[in-house]
């Protein structure tokens, strides 16, 4: 976040600040109190569950919502009573939102004729534009004779072309089939580090999310979860469900007992299963259970060394993933998943133990789910 | 959902609603108040009469007969529209290609959109006892003219099936139209099941589009309201009364057999009111939410 | 309207153009509308519009509906907006238009020059209500019994004198295995149908419709009368049940009925080979003792509120002189259209007695005796009509069968006339 | 196997009866509409004759019926104007703006249609004469419009939600207001379903009978009822010239078989695609 002190002050205009926004609709909050700041240039993606508020936040920064309760500013003013025309901001819809009785070139000019742009400069604009999404050649075609790229694409450029301050996405790829859908998001990303306009992205794609964002706001229920780096929120999850969230193959989660071991270790047990962490990391102190979080990929098969601790069980199912193979290991009911090489080759039924590594598990309290990992723990 | 308050649903709500609710409301308002009175076409003086139209009404044995026909007209139109549109629908949906169904649905449009004075001719004319298309093969073969005008029973059944052409054969277009929307796994895995083609529809097919059939019998009970035309043209409400509708009847007493306005209009309100009730609780009922 | 407008310029070109009759033409400001049931004399007339328009200045446009709509129509726009000029009127139904003050009095605007006088004498009396003759004929009459003279020799039967020797002959004569029927009546719902043909029967048995104001057609003559009427019914051809003039005369003229009592003009009819199969067939005579005749007439009459003005009723006037004029009945004659022809100067022509024969003129003198005002003569005659047109009708098709019954509610109808016309 | 053929041909036979019905009359019609007289009245109904124009001639120079002709396309012209001005933006309105009283005035709109034709035509009848607009064009256009305008409303609203509300967003971020995106954006996407919903109701206004018998004598009688008139005439009936005017009358409802069944199927492909 120190790196916006090297941009010019106009550029610097284009900050997000919300303060406290809330959105009612009759009775129902969804929104409750939502606190962000977003710098120039910076990419924010909104990332969580449907139904979590995050496109009803976008959209009261579009204008398109009212807002119930809080500031909202964008680039120093506040704009809560502002239309989405005069708030600087340009949006591109989830189902591209063309309007279909228009050519493509009337398409993107559509915004700049209502500001009464000449119309030479509409021309250079969208010669400009369509040159940078590759789309000069469609421009006379209506958006149902184009494909689903294609017609994104235009979507992007209606939204570019008016240079906005603020680039709102509204899940711009989930209409899109797998493979279209990596080759515009890295477009996406392309542009973004050209244009560098500040941009709040929404999605309910973990993997959008952690390719795209400089910062991620992970939501739940109207409330921030976390907010952070890609990695801090995937190495330093604020809480179990944003541990359950972020990740694939997800965390294994599972309430454990504490026991206070000699030497600063502490030993988790449960589910026929146990794990020793160095208590010094977590704030365990008086605690009689927690939830342990560990990632498949952070499971290994039992070594000599590892003194009896460990999960046992049989292999339940096993998925083939190419290098990998994701392997059910269960007992009593309970499963936990772990990631190993291919090589390995385990087979249904084969009884396995499995070791924790110690240093890559999370504890998260059993009640409010929150992280117990003390602040100042080093990660590896 | 709109950011900023616009005058706009008022702006384009309320010039068309005041208009809707002058052009229902007066006129209604109007039809009581004629009721009430003893107005007859040609004669200046009125006087308020209150309710004796309508105790007149319900001693007068064409006004009770007219109650039963419009009845039995709506009870067998409205099934026999239904019945017809299920089965051709289904039949389309089952046995012909999707151009032969095209075709097909072309053709089933036309008969609701011809004017229904001119399905009445058409049809009068099809049926005349000695010209008509229908009713030669009869009078060929047996050397008798056939006129079903004449008999009180056959009368009604022909006017109906005027009706039920033009009603039954759009809907069929419509239910084919729904069928089409449905998904096909429901079909498939019937059929996996070895049910019947015609269990298929009856027990799959018909049930998942029960909403829609019931909308659209609906759709159709309003609209028998409106058989004037065909009775018109087709009978004039005979022979004797035994077609004459509560609107054929009405209109005969405002304008054909006297100018009684405003016996015409008792009626019409009864109608007016009886068909208001039923229809919003039918409404009601079959749209819960 | 652009279209009497156009007219109306078209009108005055033409005057212009000609010059020579332009006092005359200025009579009418705008074109005559008519309405009217259709009558072959006023198909014939839309040929000689041009003949009105130099005659008036204006032209004319008719409107034709058949003659139940015509007698509802006439009243629903002669009670509330009256944009006809002149309307067809009838026996049945000048009492009303005249007390309703729907048209106006004929003669102050009917031109001398056209002879009003000339009409047959029984067509005036029809015309006439409260000491004033209201309309111009155009068509009227009584009943003639017309017969099939090769069927009645074949099966040895003497032309009926009395009822019960026609009733003999009808069920005789009926033989629908060779496509002939006895007689045709007409069962279609109506004070000028069903109940036009019905009502002989009833005065003939001497029923009386009311004493005063009070109702008392409901009496054994009207009992035997309907009995009567529904027993014949059983030999009447087929489509008459619901049919009136048209089916019942159709199928005589058709060759397939016997035998049938009818208005004269089916005389006429029979005797052109253009509508007729049985030219050179039938014979006619008085109707069978103890049935009147329905003594009927219909004529033009001026339209009260659509004139408003006195020039217009006299342009009304003037086309309804036009159109039942000499020339015209002439014409008519000469097409051969005998149920219209009213004017003694035309009906004692030498051309009639040449193109019909003596017989008919013979006939149409007996019949003349036993003609009759059969219907009520009173305002309230159609709606009472017209409600006992629907009881027989039902009658006649089956869906009620007791003719005392059907009496008795006719009877409750005619107290309920009375008694709103008291109020 | 064999057994299914069977019930397919009987099915598809039946089909092929079922579309006969609804063109054979139609199409008899429309051939007696050339015949002479004699061709008509005849005891075996005849398929080969020798065509004649006369009975439409008569027809077109007949006063009342270019009168009628006049009279309908008018009326029913100005009515489906006034319907389509003010019922699509009432429609609009109703399907985008969430409203209090939204279901309320639905109903009441649905309602209309409820009303018999005749409890709406006896107190017109009345109120006309005391206006001395009886028997105009005014009166007729005034309350065809109430068929017109619910019809409209009720047909159109469907027709804009199923405008994608993020195209109207698109076009609100844009910089447009609410009513340039009714006339820019939602009025030309929803058209085409528009122009059925309009046909609709120009076919409903252009078939009326009861209310144009009720509310007009001479001057602004319109197709319908010239017809009737012309169908009631018991006397010498004129067939050929009556298959005319019915021909005449049908033309432009059938005219418009292809608009209508174009709006059936997008109104049932918007169906499918929201399953």
């Amino acid at each position: 976040m120190s790196a916006i002190t090297s941009l010019s002050p106009e550029q610097k205009m284009s900050a997000i600040r919300c303060h406290h926004l809330i959105k009612r609709y009759g009775e129902t909050q969804v929104v409750h109190a939502f606190d962000l700041d977003v710098a120039d240039n910076e990419f924010v993606v909104f990332l969580g569950p449907s139904g979590c508020g995050k496109s009803t936040i976008l959209r009261m920064l579009a204008g398109l919502e009212d807002i119930s309760g809080g500031d909202l500013h964008i680039g120093g003013q506040r704009v809560n009573d502002l239309p989405p025309q005069e708030r600087g901001i340009a949006m591109v819809f989830q189902n591209y939102a063309l309007y279909p009785h228009m050519t493509v070139r009337d398409n993107i000019a559509f915004g700049l004729k209502r500001l009464k742009v000449p119309k030479a400069e509409i021309d250079s604009r969208i010669k400009e534009v369509s040159d940078t999404l590759g789309l000069e050649r469609y421009l006379q075609r209506k958006p149902t004779e184009l494909s689903g790229g294609q017609q994104q694409r235009v979507a992007i450029a209606r939204a570019m072309i008016k240079t906005p301050k603020v680039f709102l996405f509204d899940e711009p790829l989930s209409n899109l089939d797998a493979k279209l859908r990596n080759h515009m998001r890295i477009e996406i990303a392309k542009l973004h580090q050209t244009l560098k306009t500040t941009t709040v992205y929404v999605t309910h794609d973990q993997h959008e999310a952690m390719t795209l964002a400089d910062r991620i706001v992970l939501l739940r229920d109207g409330r921030i979860e976390q907010v952070g780096t890609p990695q801090e929120i995937f190495e330093r999850p604020r809480s179990a469900f944003v541990a359950g969230f972020i990740g694939t193959p997800p965390m294994n989660l599972r309430e454990m007992a504490v026991h206070g071991l000699d030497g600063g270790q502490c030993e988790l047990r449960g589910g026929g299963g146990s794990v020793r962490v160095d208590a010094r990391r977590f704030a365990l102190e008086g605690r009689a259970r927690a939830t342990l979080g560990v990632r498949p990929a952070h499971l290994h098969l039992e070594t000599a060394k590892s003194n009896g601790e460990g999960f046992a069980g049989e292999v339940q199912l096993i998925e083939y993933l190419g290098n990998e193979v994701l392997v059910s290991v269960g007992q009593g009911g309970e499963e936990i998943a772990v990631l190993l090489p291919s090589a390995a080759g385990p087979r249904l039924g084969e009884p396995l133990r499995l070791v924790a590594d110690a240093q890559q598990v999370h504890l998260f309290d059993v009640a409010t789910g929150a992280s117990l990992l003390r602040p100042d723990a080093v990660l590896h | 959902m709109r950011s900023h308050k616009t005058r706009l649903p008022a702006v384009f709500i309320g010039p068309g609603l005041l208009v809707l609710a002058v052009l229902a409301l007066v006129p209604t308002v109007f039809a009581i108040a004629i009721s009430l009175q003893d107005r007859e076409l040609g004669q200046a003086d009125t006087g308020w009469v209150w309710f004796s139209n309508y105790v007149q009404l319900f001693s007068d044995r064409r006004f009770l007969n007219s109650v039963r026909v419009s009845l039995v007209w709506e009870v067998l139109t409205v099934s026999a529209t239904m019945a017809l549109a299920v089965l051709m629908g289904t039949l389309m949906h089952r046995c012909a290609t999707p151009r032969w169904r095209q075709v097909l649905s072309m053709l089933f449009i036309v008969p609701v959109l011809l004017p229904r004075v001119s399905a009445a001719f058409v049809w009068k004319f099809a049926f005349h006892p000695l010209f008509g298309l229908i009713t030669w093969p009869y009078k060929a073969i047996t050397g008798e003219p056939l006129d079903l005008f004449a008999d009180p029973v056959l009368a009604l059944l022909t006017v109906a099936f005027v009706d039920v052409w033009q009603w039954g054969l759009f809907f069929a277009v419509i239910v084919l139209k729904l069928l089409e929307t449905l998904p096909p796994q429901p079909f498939e895995a019937a059929r996996l099941d070895h049910a019947k083609t015609w269990e298929v529809y009856a027990y799959v097919a018909l049930p998942m589009l029960k909403a829609p059939l019931i909308s659209l019998a609906f759709v159709k009970m309003v609209e028998s309201l409106r058989a004037f035309d065909l009775i018109y043209v087709m009978t004039r409400g005979g022979p004797g009364i035994s077609t004459e509708t509560l609107d054929m009847y009405a209109f005969s007493q405002g304008f054909i057999e006297s100018g009684r306005i405003s016996y015409a209009s008792s009626m019409a309100v009864l109608m007016m009111v009886a068909s208001t009730v039923a229809f919003t609780y039918i409404w009601k009922w079959t749209k819960p939410s | 309207m652009p279209i009497p407008h156009s007219h109306r310029l078209a009108g005055l070109a033409l005057a212009l153009a000609t010059l020579a009759p332009a006092a005359l033409a200025q009579v009418c400001k705008e074109d005559v509308r008519v309405l009217s049931q259709p009558r072959e004399g006023l198909t014939l007339l839309e040929k000689s519009k041009d003949e009105f328009k130099r005659l008036s200045g204006a032209s004319f446009s008719v409107d034709n509906l058949n003659e139940n709509d015509r007698r509802a129509k006439s009243r629903a726009d002669a009670s509330t907006v009256g944009k006809y000029h002149v309307y067809y009127v009838d026996e049945a139904n000048v009492a009303q238009f005249v007390q309703s003050k729907w048209i106006v009095p004929l003669t102050p605007y009917y031109p001398a020059s056209y002879d009003y006088a000339d009409f047959d004498a029984g067509r005036q009396k029809v015309a006439t209500f409260a000491g004033q003759a209201w309309f111009a004929p155009l068509t009227g009459g009584g009943d003639l019994m017309v017969y099939r003279k090769d069927l009645l020799e074949k099966a040895g039967i003497k032309p009926p004198a009395t009822l019960d020797e026609f009733v003999a002959a009808v069920k005789k004569l009926n033989d629908p295995a060779n496509g002939v029927y006895g007689v045709a009546l007409r069962g279609q719902r109506g004070s000028g149908a069903n109940v036009w043909r019905w009502m002989p029967f009833f005065r003939g048995y001497g029923g009386q419709w009311f004493d005063g104001d009070k109702p008392v057609f409901n009496s054994p003559a009207a009992v035997k009368a309907t009995q009567t009427y529904l027993d014949l019914f059983k030999y009447s051809a087929p489509g008459t049940k619901t049919g009136g003039w048209d089916e019942s005369t159709g199928a005589f003229l058709a060759g397939k009925v016997a035998i049938l009592v009818e208005s004269t003009p089916l005389a006429g009819n029979a005797l052109d080979p253009k509508m007729s199969t049985v030219v050179g067939k039938i014979a006619y005579a008085v109707p069978p003792a103890p049935l009147t005749g329905g003594g009927y007439g219909h004529g033009l009459a001026i339209g009260a509120r659509a004139n408003k003005t006195e020039e217009a009723k006299k342009c009304a006037g003037l086309f309804i002189a036009w159109a039942t004029s000499k020339e015209n009945e002439q014409r008519r004659l000469a097409q051969g259209q005998f149920g219209e022809l009213n004017r003694t100067s035309v009906l004692g022509s030498p051309e009639f007695a040449k193109r019909y024969g003596a017989d008919l003129g013979k006939a149409l003198a007996d019949t003349g005796k036993v003609t009759a005002v059969n219907f009520w003569q009173d305002p309230a005659w159609p709606d009472l009509g017209d409600r006992w047109g629907i009881i027989l009708e039902e009658l006649i098709t089956g869906s009620r069968t007791d003719i005392q019954g059907g009496l008795d509610e006719l009877d409750a109808y005619a107290k309920q006339l009375i008694a709103r016309r008291k109020k | 196997m064999k057994k299914l053929a069977i019930g397919t041909l009987l099915a598809r036979l039946a089909l092929i009866a079922a579309g006969l019905s609804a063109l054979v009359p139609v199409l008899w019609t429309f051939l007696n509409s050339f015949k002479n007289r004699v061709d008509i009245v005849s005891a075996v109904p005849k398929f080969f004759f020798t065509p004649t124009l006369d009975n439409y001639l008569y027809v077109l120079n007949r006063e009342a019926v270019a009168a009628g002709l006049v009279n309908s396309i008018v009326v029913a012209g100005a009515a489906v104007i006034i319907g389509a001005v003010l019922g699509l933006p009432a429609a609009y309105a109703l399907a985008r703006y969430p409203l209090r009283w939204g279901n309320d005035i639905q109903f009441f709109v649905l309602s209309m249609r409820f009303l018999p034709p005749v409890a709406v035509a006896i107190p017109l009848m009345v109120i006309w004469l005391q206006l001395e607009l009886y028997d105009s064009r005014i009166a007729l256009i005034a309350t065809y419009t109430l068929l017109t305008l619910s019809t409209v409303i009720w047909l159109a609203i469907p027709a804009f939600k199923a405008v994608p509300k993020e195209v109207e967003e698109a076009g609100r971020v844009d910089g447009y207001g609410p009513y340039a995106i009714f006339f820019r954006i939602a009025l030309p996407i929803a058209a085409r379903s528009l122009v059925g919903a309009i046909a609709f109701g120009f076919v409903l206004v252009w078939n009326e009978f009861l209310i144009a018998l009720m509310l007009t004598t001479s001057e602004a009688k319109t197709l319908p009822i010239v017809a009737s008139e012309l169908s009631q005439l018991g006397r010498d009936v004129p067939w050929g010239i009556l298959n005319a005017s019915v021909i005449l009358l049908s033309l432009p409802p059938l005219l418009m078989v292809g608009v209508l069944s174009g709006f059936l199927n997008a109104a049932f492909k918007r169906k499918r695609e929201a399953a």
